[in-house]
């Protein structure tokens, strides 16, 4: 397919599928860095997730209708505020589910799966009832809509830009909070040992609430970024939950560095063969090369190796 | 020395009041239920209880082995499907179809520009093989994810996350492929079994009695591999599954057996729902229905093999009445039951009538069951591969 | 029994044989070079501080862990390239740390499941409950001072009736090598000197692991002393000479 | 069910009663069904055991009808508008006097997105509660679950969504277009104007779009003497678009032709635009975007973009204005109204001509008296009904504003003949 092109025209597209990879590569990862604390360091398996990211898009639909009707001047700014209240919203729903419900299952994981489905049906009407069952759209600062071009051919979309600089940012702060802080530390413990954390001193309950409200805030903060690229209705957040569990599992659910290395893996495979292929058949590729993978390696790509 | 003969040592499979509960199930089914209702509202009850049959094997796979599967749809879908083929094959007589450009195919591959029957249509046109290929197909199917997966020791959550991604994969799949498959409008428009015709009430009177009556043998089924020493291993297995390891056994086999069972029963439950509803389609197969026939056997009580059976005729039939009346009300209704039966009642129907109505009735039957359900704490704890568990 | 000069062709004289034996988690070297032997009818106990990878070489006999080299010799065979089940057809029990039996199930089932018959998925279909099957439970039942309770729920035990259960789930496998971690922690006195009693009945006819802490259990029951310390064997012999070396003295007992 | 009349006990005393009357009335029906009487003159009330000879839940003053469409579920959104039109289409003509001197009773019935519930609630509109017609269906996949039901039971369904055609019913009234109707007039349009010589066709992987596409891609090489330079399909929900649009970007055709639906759609044409591609340079061609969907995608996003349907809002003419004034009185001043609506729109009224012309709410002579049938107050224009049960209607095409509507760009000279099986095209 490549001969009827020349030598630049081939590195441009090189460059610029590079580009889609990353930015599908930082979508992968956003949305699966909450679940990543949440799974991989509670153990919980939270099937409302995409709801969460929903419930935050709709933070950002709202913000930027307040901004358009009452301060129209300011509405160039007004993302940075909706992701701020996504994250402070979706953390006080999930630190509120996580008391309601989450804490009496955390011997039984698999029974948190089902809670959450319910959860997430819940959600789901309840969105449906309040915000109507049809798609809102979010209109977005002009700033962030179009792409800088590089060369005649390349073009870097901003949006684009902007989910992979939030995705690094907010990457960064989960590492330094969870392997710098000392309330990372006390989060490792509880998962490593809730009894005797609790002996020496460390509130369990409180660890426990935080950090499921930490993972369910990042997930709004997450969809409040898809605003930019996805759609916002009552039903959105399933078209996400599949991917984000496979990209958490495959990652080694305790590794952060696993989970970012698995949304590389995956979402570079899929954004190559998207290419070469059709969207079904690049799609039922990944997801059954990832599921035999995780059958050929259970434990996912990154895990520390532990005494049985 | 005389040997006290246990209890539990009884010869036949079942236990009095193990055959009385079948009874007042088949009652309930072969007569009460055609007599109290309206050829309209049993063909409902038809319905349902084609997703019994996956509850019911969710019952041996999850409630006494453990294993969670959220890709049960497939396994009916799969049923489904064969099922389907046959009949559309059936429907597809060269007279039915002679204004295709291709008489004699189904007519969503003519419309797809296929000229000719795909091979692994063709033995679908001999009704041994479908049922045949009812239940083999799914249980080879299973067996080559529980062999790749039980042989590793995935379980717990990654079974679960993984059959899941299956019933995606296996979704967008037909969906994608519709000369083969009729996509995402199924295989539909199905008429006559034999030349029976299977849309006319009385057949479907027939097929109801049909599905009953399979339905109460795969109970009897179920009952006996539940009260094989095999039972009381899943048991073991999901309590202490190392302990069963080094009591000699290959505890994957076992995984393996009973999710082949499950997915079997399921495929038995997809073929009759094809022959009673009269189409197959991708909408059984997804994630959302697979999870929604977990939540049967959750509301049944994941360990009774009965409870299986009402926990799925009562959602459908609160699903089909509220989201007649109140059709806002019913997804909150739907997700309150999942929160439900997981922090209020773990055992389900089974458990509360454990509980609270079987030690009355008990001094009735002469003696209370004695461990029908786990206490609440039953549920099995998850063994990842990877669960980090400090040894010494 | 001369374990100082040990060569190849002697190796057929022991039960167990365990060579060059390693594992390591991350680099973590929690069994090192480990090489010993356990003879016929032999009661070896190991005994070392925490952390010396005691329950390790056990995991590592009875396949739970795979090593990272060495070899493991049962009757000839090689347990390292085996599974878990196999090595118990095999001949190996083994008993946990922490009572491992079946909570939901009876006593009675608890037995029966241990029961080296109808392993395979249509042998436990088609098992049948017989004369022989419930005799033998009822004779492993009375060794276990168990014949109570047989249709108890195993949850509603003590913590050493479990203890005892789990021995007697292991002994109704009638294995060759009998591997026990620390059978009478957490019981009672009078529980202990009926376990002590128990075990006395079924060591014959095989040979034992066992490891314990409690020295003067260890005393009673010991033919031989293998003392490990980070992973290596610091000491091995008779109790009165491990308690008389000075390197034990140093690590374990001067503690 | 048609034994309710042979057993004249069954029968209200009413009913009894006018079942004598009417032997002496022979003529009446006859009359009727000449066609002599168009609907504003039909002065007298027929009895009811002339209209109805098959059991129908129709009565002295009213006739049932049914609405079967997903409220919950999935589907809920696209077919809320359905219900809509179809309930203010009822209302208008019984406020108009009904039909045949009835007044129209709905009962409504919710598919709940899911195909086995449509066919089990088609069953149960036709059977228990025997309503003479049903208005409902949105997706194929819910058509074919309730096609063998409406045959088998003989009840007359009207469907109102664009649909891929290679169907055909006694038992439908399709009144969206088939596929060649609404595809061949947009691409000869873009084709002539636009000079496209070169398309990239992109849908959501299901049988409408693949069907769609087969259709464009045989027009666009076998008559415009075009060329199809990509053929994508993406799952239903798929969210992710930077690699095709990077592979649009590189074979630069001059029309995108788009059949992307549901909430894929939305991340398309955001992802399209943040990639710098302008829709009023790209030509970019669809036919799944109607004014309903640019709610979700915004209508900054679509701007520019042409639209291929039968109906817009935006159409200029009276019938039109009433019946956007009217849907927007009754339903509020902010739905959007979307092709598929008005579709839905006509099945009531098409249903009450076709009554009025057969004089009869019999199925069996609904369907016969079908041909033919004109219904010239249609807010799209004058349709007519075609021997095979679609409609004779005009294509448009339609620029997309910033506001979410559109601007008539183009509109076919002729009605286009429904062909659901179209030769050459298969």
């Amino acid at each position: 397919m490549f001969s009827e092109y020349s030598l630049t025209e081939l590195s441009s597209i090189f460059l610029m599928q590079g580009f889609a990879g990353l930015i599908l590569f930082s979508v992968f990862l956003l949305m699966a860095l909450g679940l990543a604390i949440i799974f991989g360091q509670m153990g919980v398996i939270n099937m409302a997730h995409g709801e969460f990211m929903i419930l935050g898009a709709y933070v950002t639909y709202f913000t930027s209708q307040f901004f358009l009707n009452f301060i129209p001047g300011l509405f160039g700014i007004y993302f940075f505020i909706a992701m701020i209240l996504a994250f402070f919203v979706t953390g006080a729903l999930g630190m509120a589910v996580e008391w309601l419900m989450i804490r009496r299952l955390y011997k039984r994981p698999l029974d948190t799966l089902l809670a959450t489905w319910g959860l997430s049906l819940i959600l789901q009407q309840l969105y449906r009832t309040v915000f109507g069952p049809r798609e809102v759209g979010v209109e977005l600062p002009s700033w962030m809509m179009g792409s800088l071009p590089v060369t005649e051919v390349v073009e870097v979309q901003i949006n684009g830009l902007f989910v992979m600089g939030l995705t690094i940012a907010i990457t960064v702060a989960v590492a330094v909070l969870m392997y710098k802080s000392s309330w990372g530390k006390q989060v490792r413990a509880v998962v490593q040992n809730r009894v005797m954390a609790g002996a020496v001193g460390i509130n369990t309950e409180k660890v426990d609430r935080y950090t499921f409200g930490l993972g369910c805030g990042i997930a709004g903060v997450a969809g409040s970024a898809f605003t930019m690229i996805g759609s916002t209705g009552p039903t959105s957040g399933q078209l996400y939950i599949v991917d984000t569990f496979l990209v958490v599992v495959f990652g080694g659910a305790q590794s952060l560095l696993g989970t970012i290395a698995s949304a590389f893996t995956i979402s570079q495979a899929q954004s190559t063969m998207e290419f070469f292929l059709s969207g079904s058949m690049a799609k039922v590729l990944t997801l059954l090369g990832v599921v035999i993978i995780l059958m050929l390696r259970p434990q996912g790509l990154f895990v520390i190796k532990v005494r049985r | 020395m005389t040997i006290p003969a246990p209890k539990s040592a009884r010869t036949f499979f079942l236990r009095p009041q193990d055959m009385i509960g079948i009874a007042l199930l088949a009652l309930l089914l072969l007569v009460v239920l055609p007599l109290a209702l309206d050829n309209f509202r049993l063909q409902f009850v038809g319905k349902y209880l084609t997703y019994a049959f996956v509850a019911l094997g969710l019952v041996l796979c999850w409630g006494y082995a453990g294993i969670l599967s959220l890709g049960q749809g497939v396994f009916f879908g799969l049923g489904g499907y064969c099922m389907a083929m046959y009949l559309k094959l059936e429907a597809s007589s060269p007279e039915n179809t002679k204004i295709q450009s291709t008489p004699g195919i189904p007519d969503f591959m003519d419309w797809n520009q296929i000229t000719s029957l795909p091979w692994f249509w063709e033995p679908f046109r001999s009704f041994g093989f479908t049922t045949l290929a009812v239940i083999v197909v799914p249980a080879i199917f299973a067996f080559i994810v529980g062999f790749a997966m039980f042989k590793r020791r995935v379980g717990g959550v990654y079974f679960a996350i993984i059959t899941q991604a299956l019933a995606a994969i296996l979704t967008i799949l037909i969906i994608g492929q519709q000369g083969y498959t009729g996509g995402i409008n199924g295989i539909t428009d199905l008429r006559s079994l034999h030349g029976w015709d299977i849309r006319t009430d009385s057949a479907k009177t027939i097929l109801y009695f049909i599905c009953v009556g399979l339905l109460l043998a795969c109970i009897l089924l179920a009952y006996f591999v539940k009260s094989s020493k095999l039972g009381r291993i899943l048991v073991a297995m999901r309590d202490k599954e190392d302990r069963v390891r080094f009591s000699g056994y290959d505890v994957s086999s076992f995984k393996i057996f009973v999710f082949c069972l499950a997915a079997s029963l399921s495929a038995i439950g997809g073929a009759m729902f094809t022959l009673q509803v009269g189409f197959m389609s991708p909408s059984f197969v997804g994630i959302v229905p697979s999870i929604e026939m977990v939540i049967y056997t959750a509301v049944g009580g994941r360990l009774s093999i009965l409870g299986a059976i009402y926990g799925t005729l009562l959602v459908n039939w609160a699903k089909t009445s509220f989201s007649e009346s109140f059709p806002e009300l019913w997804l909150f209704g739907l997700g309150g039951l999942f929160i439900a039966v997981v922090l209020i009642f773990p055992n389900g129907i089974a458990g509360l009538w454990q509980s609270y109505v079987a030690p009355r009735l008990g001094p009735l039957f002469g003696g209370a069951p004695t461990r029908r359900a786990a206490p609440p704490s039953a549920s099995p704890p998850a063994s990842g591969p990877i669960a980090p568990a400090a040894a010494e | 029994m001369n374990t100082q000069l040990i060569t190849d062709t002697m190796n057929k004289d022991f039960v167990l044989a365990v060579e060059g034996l390693t594992v390591s988690f991350d680099g973590f070297k929690a069994v090192n070079d480990l090489s010993f032997y356990v003879d016929e009818n032999e009661i070896r106990v190991i005994i070392g501080p925490n952390g010396a990878g005691k329950t390790t070489v056990l995991d590592l006999i009875c396949g739970r862990t795979k090593a990272t080299t060495g070899s493991i010799r049962f009757k000839e065979r090689e347990l390292t390239r085996m599974k878990e089940h196999e090595i118990v057809r095999a001949g190996v029990g083994r008993k946990f740390q922490n009572p491992s039996i079946y909570e939901d199930l009876t006593v009675f089932e608890n037995l029966e499941i241990s029961y080296p018959k109808g392993r395979t998925v249509v042998g436990a279909l088609t098992f049948r409950r017989d004369t022989a099957v419930k005799e033998r439970v009822q004779e492993i039942a009375e060794t276990i001072f168990l014949a109570d309770q047989l249709d108890q729920r195993a949850e509603y035990l003590s913590h050493g009736q479990k203890q005892w259960l789990e021995i007697g789930m292991l002994l109704i496998q009638d294995p060759e090598l009998l591997m026990l971690d620390e059978p009478v922690a957490g019981m009672s006195v009078s529980e202990r000197k009926k376990t002590a009693e128990l075990l006395n009945t079924i060591i014959k006819n095989r040979s034992v692991i066992v490891i314990e802490h409690d020295m003067k259990f260890v005393e009673d029951i010991a033919h031989k002393v293998t003392v490990l310390h980070q992973g290596k064997i610091l000491s091995e012999g008779s109790m009165a000479k491990v308690q008389a070396d000075p390197k034990v003295i140093e690590v374990y007992l001067g503690h | 069910m048609s034994s309710e009349n042979d057993n004249p006990s069954k029968l209200s005393s009413t009913r009894r009663k006018l079942l004598m009357g009417m032997a002496a009335l022979p003529a009446v029906p006859m009359l009727a069904s000449s066609g002599l009487f168009s609907s504003p003159a039909y002065a007298q009330t027929p009895a009811t055991s002339a209209v109805n000879t098959t059991g129908l839940a129709v009565t002295d003053t009213e006739v049932t009808v049914g609405i079967l469409h997903s409220v919950t579920g999935t589907m809920a959104i696209s077919e809320t508008g359905s219900v809509q039109a179809e309930k203010l289409a009822i209302e208008q003509i019984n406020a108009m006097g009904g039909v045949l001197g009835r007044k129209i009773k709905y009962i409504q019935e919710d598919g709940a997105s899911d195909w086995p519930t449509f066919a089990e609630k088609a069953k149960k509109l036709l059977v228990n509660d025997k309503v003479a017609a049903v208005m409902g269906c949105w997706t194929s996949a819910s058509r074919k679950a309730v096609l063998p039901v409406f045959e088998q039971y003989n009840g007359m369904l009207y469907y109102p969504t664009f649909y891929e055609g290679l169907e055909q019913s006694k038992n439908v009234i399709y009144t969206g277009q088939e596929a060649t109707q609404q595809i061949l007039a947009g691409l000869d349009w873009v084709n002539k104007t636009k000079s496209a010589k070169s398309f990239y066709l992109i849908g959501s992987d299901y049988i409408w779009p693949r069907t769609s596409m087969k259709i464009a891609r045989k027009h666009i090489e076998a008559h415009l003497g075009g060329k199809v330079s990509g053929e994508e399909y993406f799952p239903l929900g798929h969210t992710q678009f930077n690699s095709v649009i990077n592979k649009i970007k590189l074979t630069k055709p001059d029309v995108i032709y788009a059949a992307v639906v549901g909430g894929s759609n939305v991340a398309f044409y955001k992802q399209l635009k943040a990639a710098g591609i302008d829709l009023n340079k790209q030509t970019l061609l669809t036919i799944s975007v109607t004014e309903d969907e640019i709610d979700g995608i915004g209508g900054e996003n679509f701007a520019g973009a042409y639209s291929c349907m039968k109906y817009f809002q935006s159409l200029d003419n009276p019938n039109n204005k009433d019946f956007v004034a009217a849907f927007k009185k009754m339903w509020g001043e902010k739905t959007v109204i979307g092709d598929v609506t008005q579709a839905a729109y006509l099945g009531p009224w098409l249903w009450k001509l076709t009554v009025e012309k057969a004089g009869s709410f019999d199925v069996d002579k609904i369907a016969e008296a079908s041909a033919g049938i004109e219904f010239p107050k249609a807010p799209e224009g004058y349709v007519k009904i075609h021997p095979n049960h679609h409609l004779w209607s005009k294509t448009r095409v339609g620029q997309a504003q910033l506001d979410g509507q559109f601007k008539v760009v183009f509109e076919t000279p002729e009605l286009i003949e429904p062909d659901p099986f179209p030769k050459g095209y298969q």
